[in-house]
């Protein structure tokens, strides 16, 4: 009995529902305190939220939700918006952390010149360089990718860096003595090696690159889920507020599905336990 | 006027900064060595002594503290591009298969994907892997990755051929096919050969000349030997002739000597 | 009425749901910018310094903000003008805890309380300064908290961290209605404002900058007439009319409440979009006396304002 | 002569400074422009403003500062606030990190089932979350710590939890044949291994830890840096700002030498360039 | 009634998931083999044929996808406490020096530090590395990493020791001191010892018993030789006793035929 509840690969996703009704139930019973409500919301008004942003069918009044519920699917245009904006951050901030930390991790004279201005870089609060983005790149959607695009570059710079200081010496001797050029070295033995750090990194930044799209929208914008939520904020709509952060958490966990897939696939060559097959 | 060597290494010293602040560690001390195009040179010597080491000096991976490395006559900065480097350490690539493995030196010289593919796979024929192209380094047994990594030196075809221990990981039968290979190789090309062993018998099979270390700290040569058993060999063979008994018995009381004066050393410190 | 020189325009309000910016939104609702020819984009932004900051780094052509800001860049030598009026008290409210404070009986009791404001350096806080100091009280002589303008305003006050707050609506009428606080200053009505400023104090208005006015007479006379359009039409408006217009979602989820509040600030909002001739000088007295950067005789306070736009619109919408 | 003044290990304090000089001249130079001064201030002002909060010497009016300069040395209380609430927020972070991502990496089963929600945890915009922790924690420092948590905990959590599953299995069965219990590999094996990880993740973590204090700060407090920054917006006061900025990666710089000189200590035993000794 | 073996394979087979959806690979086929308490036997076969598989599965390291280990009458599940295990490829701690590398598997048993430092200094010095303690494993020579990885188990004192070609990286002096060092320990403690090499030499001078396995895939024993030369024996001067010579020839017979047929089996699927 015991045993086929135990979790394990089989019953992953049931395990996983289980958490997952466990946490929505606690949410409901911590809701039900008028208090705590008004900043975490009803998991079920919040459910509500997200049917209208989404379908377009109205529901009657009903016990549930005694104004019924009007189907709007009003949210594409501010969903897309903060998508775009996400996966531009996502795929900018990559790419320049990649080839920043690439270069100065092999160029150690300019890295050990630059290391003191990127920390500090990194440790200047964003949120007070939205105004600034919004001098250089207007209110539309660039200032936002560009605020994302400073939470998600440090993340991947710092792990590449780390990463391609990590490269076994001996294969990295053994390619020289191949015959690598710096280019060669770079493709066939910096990043391959690399890869787990880089992936590591990109799992923390699907996160970060849609908290700076949002954070960006949130600090002003005329549309995208940020604004949604900011026009929430003011009127005291929490509800609105966490179906805001429901949907983009869903989409957050949909973008990091995707990379891991990458992942999987390109790392194929590490060790794996079990590899042995039962009989 | 003599021809350049190949390679030549002149009064080479390599200290090694042994710990943070501590003291220095003198692994190699003013040896020099000179390789003659296409002549195949063993080394051997205690374990420890410093045999590696020259080879990465050869190899152009580590900078002597003191001497000079010539290639071809020209001296030597950077990598030594004309080498080729089977190393003792495993070194093939965890995220490349065997093949991909062989062919990647391939690549680098731009050899076309399906040319590169074709000759790595003859490669890995040779070496007795033609099956197993598509292991991924864990999943070979050491002697596999040992014979993979000998086919990806070898299918580069360089002209000053550097290898540590290269057959220590093989049963002897195995061996003597791979001592074989190599030694065809050499007689076609020409090569330059500077070979690390244990293996008296293989280093006297294989080699024109035997250089025997002396033991570490500070080591350098203490012994040259000229072989001059007659070409082409067979190694399995060339054991029972009565040249190569009454060699290796010179070399064998020189290097039994030293290996013992290193290990009493070290008892003795240890008492 | 001439050609509209610039008619996509770039918008920036901070806290757009807000009381304080409600002409815009009616403006908005009832399409009255489309009636001018108008294409208004009206981006929000957490806070009026930052719809200020659109506008000088130029993501923004006009903000609906506070009039002070006009003076405020004056003194840094930018010339900002406003250019119609969209309310006439800066809507802050100032109340003590009935919790922690139940025995408050003058100003001087506040002496190293805790005053929760929107923001530090924020109208929230020159107002809570000007009160304190008709009490005696320095700055210095309590700690001013940043709570914002949403919930974390309400609880912290709620929950006793703070011990007074000085803030705008809704978040006063909602404390005020479940008996959080008393209210001691109130600058949503008229005669509040003249206690607490010495004279009327121009709030919200569209305001941009100076050669933008005189590049763009036209777009300018359009905005306002919009604005215009707007105020009058709330002159008339009963609370069915307000609940209709306003976004669904503006409405707090408790029309009740929003209506309660509606009509705490409804003397605030402006009647014609004209700038009290009055007015100026008394946000400049209350400025100077909080920010000692902004130095009085160095303000030309003529060119902070403007009326003939909100004029020519009056006249417009007579009928 | 190319050659004394080429970038080495000898003049690079030099030519970091020379960056510096680079930087600041740009920055005056840009400032030239009032507008663009109206946001990235003068570097003149910013240096006169952080003498004021750091010297109790005032200057009477001169060129540069025509009103002079008072010297207040009044910053401190709020310096002290704010790097309290960093190094705490520094501190729980990566111990939460570390706990969590070595116990995931280490229980495959409990990793599977709570890796979506520790993803979604991650991608959740915690500006939006800063009024719940004021709620839960009071308008004090442990709102402003809690925030920085969020930032900190999953940079560490997400580097710890690959550090440790790249770990080489012939080390890992080696130790396990030496006969080490589960704690002990955890000390001598997986923590030694994933070092780098974890050093790598703090150098990020060190910048977001004070970004994370400096914005629960500017979301509602009573003191610290980010107060003195909020302040100084509402006033558009932008020297202040950037003095406040420069105080706070000074410090950033400061707590990171910190993080590099335990990792140096740490790291000894990684093979280094270039250990043959010239003679 | 028998004693229970030390370690008891019993019909194990091993088939490795080749690679993704592909096929299978069974490296090691119905085996069993049983090693008697205090009984030392060595295993050879050709490279790649499935050794370090088997050894691995008598460690606990690898669950055999059919078959059963037993150690001392009882069923293995997971790690096997009771033996140490020399591994093939290099396991020593890089983040530990090499006596803090012998250190750690005291440490793990509780032993006190300064006892355990002591202990571990000691076998330091009987692997010839008493000067060598406070070297990281990249400050090492090969030789020297494989002989302090063997002091790391041999330090634990371990009831059955598994060894994978545990002094193919030295030199045959240090290799001979090394063997020597071996069987003492042996010798006064019993143990049962599962030992690879590829040398067939050191194979028949140090064991009760000798096991040949088939070339791979589906590897078994082919060959089992009992080896009644007496002890103690010199492993040096073991080799010219006749019956050594016999033995050699006997167990060479067996297996240079296996080899010959693996390798002859590759060439001719590459061909
Ligand atoms: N990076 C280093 N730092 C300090 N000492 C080192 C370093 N590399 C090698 N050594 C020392 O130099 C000596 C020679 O090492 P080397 O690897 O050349 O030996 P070897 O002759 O190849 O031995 P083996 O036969 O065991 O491979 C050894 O004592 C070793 O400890
Ligand atoms: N993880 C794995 N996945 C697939 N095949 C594997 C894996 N590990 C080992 N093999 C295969 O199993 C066979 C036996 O490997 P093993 O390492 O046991 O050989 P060995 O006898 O120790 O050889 P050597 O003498 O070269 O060390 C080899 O063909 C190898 O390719
Ligand atoms: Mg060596
Ligand atoms: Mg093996």
């Amino acid at each position: 009995m015991w045993r086929a509840l135990r979790p394990g690969e089989r019953n992953l996703r049931a395990w996983q529902l289980v958490v997952l009704v466990l946490l929505l139930a606690g949410w409901q019973l911590a809701s039900r305190n008028e208090q705590t409500a008004f900043f975490i919301g009803e998991p079920v008004q919040v459910a509500g939220r997200v049917w209208s942003w989404f379908l377009p069918w109205s529901l009657p009044p009903n016990a549930l939700f005694p104004d019924g519920l009007p189907g709007n699917a009003d949210i594409y245009i501010h969903l897309g918006v903060t998508l775009l904006e996400t996966v531009l951050a996502f795929g900018i901030g990559t790419l320049l952390g990649l080839g920043l930390g690439l270069w100065l991790a092999l160029a150690p004279t300019a890295s050990a010149i630059l290391d003191p201005y990127i920390k500090a870089a990194n440790s200047m609060p964003r949120v007070i360089l939205a105004p600034i983005f919004a001098l250089w790149f207007g209110l539309g959607i660039w200032s936002k990718v560009a605020l994302a695009v400073t939470l998600v570059f440090f993340i991947v710079f710092f792990n590449v860096y780390q990463g391609v200081r990590e490269v076994s010496p001996v294969i990295l001797a053994n390619a020289r003595m191949l015959g690598a050029n710096h280019r060669q070295l770079l493709r066939t033995v910096y990043l391959p090696s690399a890869t787990s750090w880089v992936f590591s990194s990109l799992h923390t930044s699907v996160g970060l690159a849609f908290v700076g799209a949002v954070v960006g929208e949130y600090l002003g914008s005329a549309r995208g889920v940020g604004y949604l939520i900011l026009q929430a904020e003011g009127t005291f709509d929490v509800n609105t507020v966490f179906a805001g952060i429901v949907v983009l958490t869903a989409f957050a966990l949909a973008l990091d599905g995707l990379v891991g897939r990458i992942e999987a696939r390109l790392m194929t060559w590490q060790p794996r336990q079990g590899e042995t097959e039962k009989l | 006027m003599q021809a350049p060597a190949a390679l030549e290494l002149n009064g080479i010293t390599v200290t090694f900064r042994a710990r943070e602040g501590g003291g220095r560690y003198t692994a190699v001390a003013d040896t020099t060595l000179r390789i003659a195009p296409g002549e195949f040179v063993s080394v051997v010597g205690p374990t420890g002594c410093g045999k590696s080491t020259l080879l990465n000096i050869g190899a152009g991976l580590l900078a002597p503290s003191a001497g000079e490395v010539r290639v071809f006559g020209e001296p030597l900065a950077g990598i030594n591009a004309r080498a080729g480097y089977m190393f003792q350490a495993e070194a093939l690539m965890p995220w490349r298969s065997a093949l991909d493995n062989v062919m990647v030196g391939l690549q680098y010289r731009g050899v076309p994907q399906a040319q590169a593919r074709e000759q790595a796979q003859a490669w890995l024929a040779r070496v007795g892997l033609a099956d197993f192209g598509d292991r991924y380094p864990h999943q070979m047994s050491g002697g596999m990755r040992k014979r993979a990594a000998l086919a990806q030196v070898l299918a580069l075809d360089p002209d000053i051929i550097l290898m540590d221990e290269p057959f220590s990981a093989l049963d002897i039968q195995t061996r003597q096919l791979m001592e074989n290979e190599v030694l065809d190789l050499w007689a076609a090309k020409r090569k330059a050969v500077l070979f690390i062993t244990h293996d008296l018998d293989e280093a006297i099979a294989m080699s024109d000349r035997v250089v025997v270390l002396s033991a570490g700290p500070a080591t350098h040569p203490i012994g040259e030997f000229s072989i001059d058993l007659p070409r082409p060999r067979d190694v399995a063979e060339v054991r029972g002739q009565p040249r190569f008994v009454e060699l290796h018995s010179q070399i064998w009381g020189v290097l039994r000597e030293e290996v013992l004066k290193g290990y009493a050393q070290q008892l003795k410190k240890a008492a | 009425q001439g050609r509209i020189e610039k008619p996509r325009i770039a918008l920036a309000v901070g806290g757009k749901a807000a009381f304080y910016y409600l002409p815009l939104t009616i403006s908005e609702q009832l399409g009255y910018f489309k009636a001018e020819g108008l294409d208004v984009e009206i981006s929000d932004l957490a806070g009026g310094s930052r719809a200020l900051q659109a506008l000088v780094g130029g993501s923004a052509d006009v903000v609906s903000g506070a009039f002070e800001h006009t003076i405020n860049m004056q003194a840094k030598n930018q010339f900002i003008e406003a250019f119609v009026l969209e309310g006439r008290a800066p809507q802050i409210a100032m109340g003590v805890s009935t919790k922690t404070m139940g025995s408050y009986r003058t100003l001087k009791d506040l002496k190293g309380k805790k005053i929760g404001v929107s923001a530090p350096g924020s109208s929230t806080n020159m107002v809570a300064n000007l009160v304190l100091s008709r009490g005696g009280l320095k700055a210095s002589d309590v700690s001013f908290v940043g709570v914002g303008t949403g919930a974390g305003a309400l609880s912290a006050l709620r929950s006793g961290q703070i011990d007074a707050i000085c803030n705008t609506d809704p978040v006063m009428t909602m404390l005020e209605q479940k008996g959080d606080v008393k209210i001691i200053s109130d600058t949503r009505t008229l005669k509040g404002t003249q206690e607490v400023f010495g004279g009327p104090m121009p709030a919200a208005c569209l305001y941009t900058h100076a050669d933008f006015v005189k590049n763009n007479p036209n777009t300018c006379q359009a905005l306002a007439n919009a604005i215009v359009h707007g105020l009058k039409w709330l002159q008339t408006a009963g609370p069915s009319d307000i609940i209709k217009t306003v976004p669904e979602n503006y409405l707090l989820g408790d029309r009740g409440l929003y209506l309660a509040s509606f009509n705490k600030v409804r003397e605030a909002i402006a009647i014609d979009g004209l700038m009290p001739e009055e007015g100026p000088r008394t946000a400049l007295k209350a400025l100077a006396s909080f920010e000692p950067s902004v130095k009085p005789d160095k303000i030309d306070l003529s060119r902070t304002y403007t009326n003939e736009f909100a004029r020519r619109a009056k006249e417009k919408f007579k009928a």
